[in-house]
């Protein structure tokens, strides 16, 4: 399941709604990004994510596909939000649905650094009196 | 041919996407070229190879041919997650 | 935080109101463990989870403190169930905040392995017509 | 001292603690000497190494001391998680 939105989320909900569908899923591994305060150093009021959807769509396909090539999944679960974010909000939730806890770490740990590196997104974060195009390190 | 733009280079392009119909572009090395000459701002990140590429939303690195309904996009590295 | 309880929870609950507290988290990594409907294929109606509690809070609590001397975590919280669960029913969640992935990734994974090595819980699970208790594979 | 017990330890001892105070029981393996006699079933499984011990909510593999306040675990292999 791959939504690309503007609007929150609530985990719980998420994970369960496809949790519910298997029941042979016995681990969960999640990932939840937000926005943070502090980015090098300097203070973060809000951030704009800019994203081009029909391209992320495509690209979470890809990395969902290459992760079931990898790991034994039962099911995978990509929210990425976009659009105008404050401190504290949640940016994006990577679940991985698997039989066994060593599945569902290591791929969610994949999803999200094929997602780090590819994903078409771009962090605008807003600072007190100026605003910065952000560059994925890590 | 439709160009999208995002981030950073959409403030230089002043321009979200425009549609080009050019026999100059056949290729993605053209296109480079074409766009260098109507927006000068770009020439050195494309000299630095700072930008990104995709072609009908897939990443391309090389010097593919370029179709009349093509969707090209550039961008700047990507910062999602 | 180390809760030890018979209830159930809801991961959206539990980890924002940790997460609200720190707004230089940027990133959680969180497993949740349920009961499956399937074990060395044989079929699971119910489990029953025994705990000795006193040690199992000392023993997370160690868990927590190896895994702060090893990542830098700015919180961490582990919810273990006991008693009678049914299929489908959470059984465990771990979740680390952290400024940065790679740190939450690496903790999550270590206290879930420590947890499984070592947090003095026993399953017993109920067939159609008979139970056993489990050891922990992997 | 307080000796706890639990799963199917538990079923075997059919108990769930006890208290023992006893001038044979000054460490760890007097202590299993003692349970051995008292519960024949538990023998084998202190042969095979299968039962751990937890003295004051931590795991103990040598044979330490034991006073009598000291709260001792005997349980199979966990299975949490």
């Amino acid at each position: 399941m791959i939504k690309i939105q503007k609007e929150n989320f609530n985990v719980e909900k998420e994970i369960s709604s496809i949790k519910k569908i298997h029941s042979n899923v016995g681990a969960v591994t999640s990932f939840i990004g937000y926005v943070r305060d502090n980015n090098n150093n300097t203070n973060v009021e809000s951030i704009n994510l800019e994203v081009y959807e029909k391209m992320a769509y495509k690209q979470f396909q890809k990395i969902i596909k290459e992760a079931n090539i990898n790991w034994n999944l039962i099911d995978t679960l990509i929210i990425h939000r976009y659009g105008k974010l404050q401190i504290n909000d949640k940016i994006v939730l990577v679940a991985s649905f698997s039989s066994h806890r060593k599945d569902s770490f290591a791929a969610c740990n994949f999803i999200m650094d094929y997602l780090k590196k590819d994903a078409p997104f771009w962090k605008n974060e807003f600072y007190d009196k100026k605003n910065e195009w952000l560059t994925n390190t890590s | 041919m439709k160009i999208k733009y995002f981030a950073w280079i959409r403030e230089l392009t002043k321009n979200n996407e425009e549609y080009l119909d050019s026999n100059e572009i056949q290729n993605l090395k053209e296109l480079k070229k074409f766009l260098s000459t109507k927006y000068p701002d770009l020439q050195k990140h494309f000299d630095q190879e700072i930008l990104r590429f995709a072609v009908n939303q897939e990443y391309v690195v090389e010097n593919i041919d370029l179709n009349v309904d093509d969707e090209i996009a550039v961008f700047p590295p990507v910062s999602g997650g």
